[in-house]
């Protein structure tokens, strides 16, 4: 699984970028993000605040309870600022 | 059309292949964002833009064509800057062409609301702190709220 | 500023001299009207804009003002075209540069709801039967309605 | 007192322009409307249909109650149609 962070939430985790492969259990957005704040406290930190984040599986928005699987690409940030 | 790019844009060269040998416009919305000097209270030097390559793209595609879908438009166009700007340089530019100016500026309104809060770009400011990621702003969802309507997908 | 004239006005020119130097601009609405090829079901060729001098200068001068004191606007800009115009040819340019987005889209429509019913031009079509003045839609009317505040000369 | 047509009203009254003097009974926008009326049959009908007619004294929109006078600019027209 490829997961991807952005604005400050790749200040806080530290990465832009990684490959991870969670535990078959992980099967959700919602278990992916507890997983993944196990992992160090750059990302329980910066994945803490659920109000604040937003999540993408396969570049569209997606919701806690969405379904998340090893092939998929998952992107994290905060809400947008452009244009 | 949609762009995602680091150069700037020619406004009027853009907007006038918008509506080139097409006689059936009879009114042209344009939305301008250009980097303002002044963020809340703070002075800012600069900002970069940080985006999702694909996802953007992806996304302002699809919005595109919602757009096309719920008003005849004869022609619309979304560009978008990324990388580093200094105040007065333009940002985001959003047209819409249509044979009557409420569809056109519907239109282009749809076009910026649904920007500002669906499409994956992020600033950071250079302000006299340090750098700083903007904060979204509360009135932009609301301003795409109104735009919600059951059957669309684009505005989820 | 506001200019009535025969000549055509170059768009990017005239956008890019609205926000030059004023880094306070975050956002630039734009309206630009065209002739269209079709009027209603007929086609036509070309037509003439008349006008009453002097009261249009007038009007659009006060209603410019109107909207610079509704809106905090950095800058605003009304160009109307007289005189003969073909299909394609602009006949109107309305701009309102802003901080904000919100203001400077409603000052721009406001402007233009105004201006297609309060200000004294006329359209004179030539169809294939001959040359027809244009009659006034009610939709521009219900369009100027929503601006309409107790306080306002403007816009009796 | 000048009066001056515009767009259709021009082609029905056949001119312009025109330097009037009406008597001094004529004191409102109304008044000076049916004394017109009674100059000729273009003017009659150019003048009839109220609804379609806009008056500007002064380059000022004006209602039909409204005064005017020898020195005024009074200017008739149909709904515009600019923009």
């Amino acid at each position: 699984m490829k997961l991807l962070y952005f604005a400050w939430l790749k200040t806080k985790t530290g990465v832009a970028e990684e490959e991870v492969a969670p535990p078959p259990e992980v099967t959700t957005v919602a278990e992916l993000l507890t997983w993944l704040q196990s992992r160090g406290p750059g990302h329980a930190e910066a994945l803490s605040d659920l109000n604040a984040l937003k999540v993408a599986v396969n570049q569209e928005y997606a919701r806690p309870e969405d379904p998340v699987g090893p092939g998929d690409e998952v992107a994290f940030f905060p809400p947008v600022t452009g244009g | 059309m949609i762009r995602v790019q680091e150069e700037d844009f020619d406004l009027g060269a853009e907007l006038a292949k918008l509506t080139a040998g097409n006689a059936k416009v009879g009114g042209l919305a344009v939305f301008v964002g250009l980097v303002r000097d002044m963020a809340g209270a703070q002075d800012i030097g600069a900002m970069t833009l940080e985006h999702y390559p694909g996802m953007t793209e992806k996304m302002l595609t699809r919005v595109e064509a919602e757009a096309n879908e719920r008003w005849p438009l004869e022609a619309s166009l979304i560009i978008h800057r990324v990388g580093r700007l200094e105040p007065g340089d333009q940002i985001v530019l959003v047209a819409a062409a249509s044979a009557h100016r409420e569809a056109a500026f519907e239109a282009c309104q749809f076009l910026i609301d649904w920007l500002k809060t669906k499409a994956p770009f992020w600033k950071l400011e250079e302000t006299g702190d340090g750098a700083k990621w903007v904060e979204a702003r509360d009135s932009d969802d609301t301003a795409t709220e109104r735009w919600r309507a059951p059957k669309t997908g684009a505005a989820e």
